[in-house]
């Protein structure tokens, strides 16, 4: 079983060298902390800026440099700011290569529901729509089940969808999924954690290749 | 401007429209404050306000709309401030009847005000949010974008397929004043914007009938480079030396050394 | 009756204090010789620039910076550059308040034909069809009749449109005219031209007021 | 990158397709002259080629078109050269089957091809034509515009009216590849322009599946202001320096001292 930063960590394996990358708020804003030393990645946040360094030393914070969580950043070598229509039609035009977010839900034909949940205070889904409706390569890092120990993977999404079809792979603490035309598609198991434990957290078709390796990161 | 006479019976007495309040304002883009900068602005009115969480908004427009007290607005706005802080100062004076926005989190009073009803609240993804502006701007009455397709926000949209995806029809908004903040600007109305300050308040230039942008600093024009400008003047109105930039962070993030 | 200066020179005193003005090739061109020193235009050329300056110096020509029709100009303080989806950003959006540009033919209503005669090369409308179909107040400068001495303000136009109902102002050799729900609406005579003579000129329905003033420049 | 495979009868055989060239040409931007920046272009393609007139026309690329001998292409380009210079070029040596432009004007080759039918001409209107290109750039489908309403060129296409305005609806344009000229470059593919050479580059920057940008001069990436970058470089996937930019002059137009 994966904590947040393994999953993190297992997603990292995932960014390749030249990729632009967009990471949405929680665990896959952590997944910049693992990616190799060896490969150049340039992380865009949709407030407007391409080529986002670490978080400033203290001191050298910046109020008119910040991300999409609102954190205060630097830049790197190469970085451009630009506006948001202009970073729209970054994400719209399918210029990112690789768009990691999280989700409360996760259907096995792709849908993906993450901005929403009757009753409760809705706080908007900011650029969370436009990423999935547009991104050709989304990964989803969450947990495989909720608080109460249900599948966060559906055969269909109880809660309003945030975008359909979209979602290509999933990472979890449990297990590497592919949404595939037949359903999940259990690539990996996590250390420690048997097919038959991820059978019983997955909600949805789950489809099991005759070999699941463990992990590698 | 638009025809306002007609031809009487021996033809005379044809008149174009013009406004000369629209004329008067072309011919001096400068204004000495917020309080000359937001003539006109009224109860009921839609306002566009540019800046991504705190980062980038206009802080002295803001203020004057809390001085005036107009109410009933509906404001275009990617978010809606903090509860002490951005539009959160209109929320607490209940100046704001709709909000249309992408993301309200880190504000009680807004909470408040939507879980009771006394505020409308309309959310659009950013995506969609930025090019409505742009489009507005750019004399585009509508645009067909992926984003929110087979989702709630595309309910009572048209929805229609190219090349094999689908897609939902939005169309550009319409508002009575956008306010913007950049860090330079000249006396013809050219804006240059800092780091990520930049965001919304391009895209909400000259989207609006009358775009008022307010400076940190206010210089000649010719004194910056023709190369270099983000906005050309000729979307800016109005233009003013904006006082007492706060530049709140939200999330004061550091690393240590 | 006017000479192409005279015209550019009538159209001129149209030119207010604070305008962007787009100026077509031909007799528009002109008018920016011939407007108030005392009032602040800026010119937009819609191949990237505002702000436009006379023809440079000799031996001062860059060619990185040049007009709509392609010859070498300056800029004056105050200027900008910018791509062609910014430039007719300012054009479909209804921010150049005056635009000037010459015609074939113009009809009552105010559809502008400018751009097209079959059987003939085309060699394109340029931003033409653009200006037309989003300026809201177009100025029209052109001589009264063709070469063969056939009136150019006709009824309907016999050529292929550039854009429907949407010259406001039209102004000849002979004449200053509006277009009006009648037709054209007789403003001004040119020096030693009579309302008789302009009838003569006119084929399109013509409105004439009691008293129609010289023009004065 | 699209889904390649299926599920076998033993669930396994899934394989995700990734284009091998794609995530190369990603890795390093940077490619050394013309040749290795055109690799791929083919006979058939359609090509966006930024300019206004010869002011910013990517001289090096049309060179090494000429040379590549490339044919029965489409080009999206504004103008079409003159007989000996940009575009002219590669009409002199009827490699283009079809011209997608607002305005042909000042080509002789052009017009004799043009009026004996070997050449195929689609005139747009100028801002339309911009807009489609920014429209490929954003991924945008389709939008609205005035322009050609109620002439020949909205036949065949869709009409409808928004706010008691009729507008005309056109498509994003689809392009193999896209040739833009800058004056400043770095290695990120971040581009500057210069004055009116700007023109067509940027909105061609990331509207065809692959972009290539020649820049007169190319720097280390942090070398250029982030803050006064016109095109980010994830817009451009391959970049060189230019050789021997001729810059010719179309109507050399000067005043008296």
């Amino acid at each position: 079983m994966l904590d947040k930063n393994g999953i993190a960590r297992r997603i990292a394996r995932e960014v390749r060298d030249g990729y632009y990358v967009n990471l949405g708020i929680g665990i896959p804003t952590l997944v910049a902390n693992f990616v190799r030393d060896d490969i150049q990645v340039e992380f865009q946040s949709e407030n407007g800026v391409l080529g986002m360094g670490p978080f400033p030393y203290e001191g050298e914070e910046d109020p008119d440099l910040i991300n999409a969580g609102k954190q205060t950043i630097t830049t790197l070598p190469g970085a451009s700011f630009f506006d948001s229509a202009t970073s729209f039609a970054m994400i719209r035009g399918q210029h990112v290569d690789l768009t990691i977010l999280g989700a409360m839900e996760v259907a096995e034909n792709g849908d993906i529901a993450n901005w929403k949940i009757p009753g409760k205070m809705v706080k908007g889904m900011g650029g969370a729509m436009d990423l999935v409706a547009s991104a050709e390569n989304i990964i989803v890092a969450m947990m495989h089940t909720n608080k109460a120990g249900e599948s966060k993977l559906l055969n269909k999404c109880s809660l309003p969808l945030t975008g359909v079809a979209c979602v290509r792979k999933i990472v979890t603490n449990m297990a590497v999924l592919e949404v595939s035309p037949d359903g999940f598609l259990l690539r990996e198991r996590a250390p420690g954690v048997t097919v038959e434990d991820i059978k019983k957290a997955t909600e949805g078709r789950l489809v099991v290749p005759s070999d699941v390796p463990e992990m590698q990161f | 401007m638009t025809w306002k006479g007609s031809i009487s019976d021996t033809g005379d007495f044809v008149t174009w429209g013009e406004d000369p309040k629209r004329l008067a304002d072309m011919i001096r883009k400068t204004v000495a404050n917020a309080k000359e900068a937001l003539e006109g602005v009224a109860d009921g009115m839609t306002l566009m306000l540019g800046g991504f969480g705190l980062c980038g908004i206009p802080e002295n427009a803001i203020a004057e709309l809390v001085r005036l007290g107009v109410t009933d607005l509906t404001c275009i706005s990617n978010n809606a401030g903090v509860d002490d802080f951005g539009l959160g100062l209109l929320l607490q004076k209940k100046q704001i009847r709709k909000m249309i926005s992408s993301y309200v989190g880190e504000n009680d009073e807004f909470e408040r005000q939507m879980l009771s009803g006394e505020l409308e609240v309309e959310l659009t993804p950013q995506g969609t949010l930025a090019e409505k502006c742009r489009a507005a701007q750019a004399g585009i009455p509508a645009f067909y974008t992926p984003a929110g397709y087979g989702t709630e926000v595309a309910q009572g949209k048209e929805t229609r397929e190219f090349n094999g995806k689908m897609y939902v029809m939005e169309e550009a908004y319409k508002a009575d004043f956008a306010f913007v903040k950049a860090w330079k600007g000249d006396e013809a109305g050219n804006l240059v914007f800092k780091g990520t300050a930049r965001n919304f308040n391009p895209c909400m230039c000259g989207a609006a009938k009358i775009t008022v942008a307010e400076v940190e600093e206010l210089v000649p024009a010719g004194s910056l480079d023709p190369n270099q400008i983000h906005i050309p003047g000729i979307f800016v109105r109005r233009i003013f030396k904006g006082m007492r930039y706060e530049k709140r962070i939200e999330q004061r993030t550091v690393r240590q050394r």
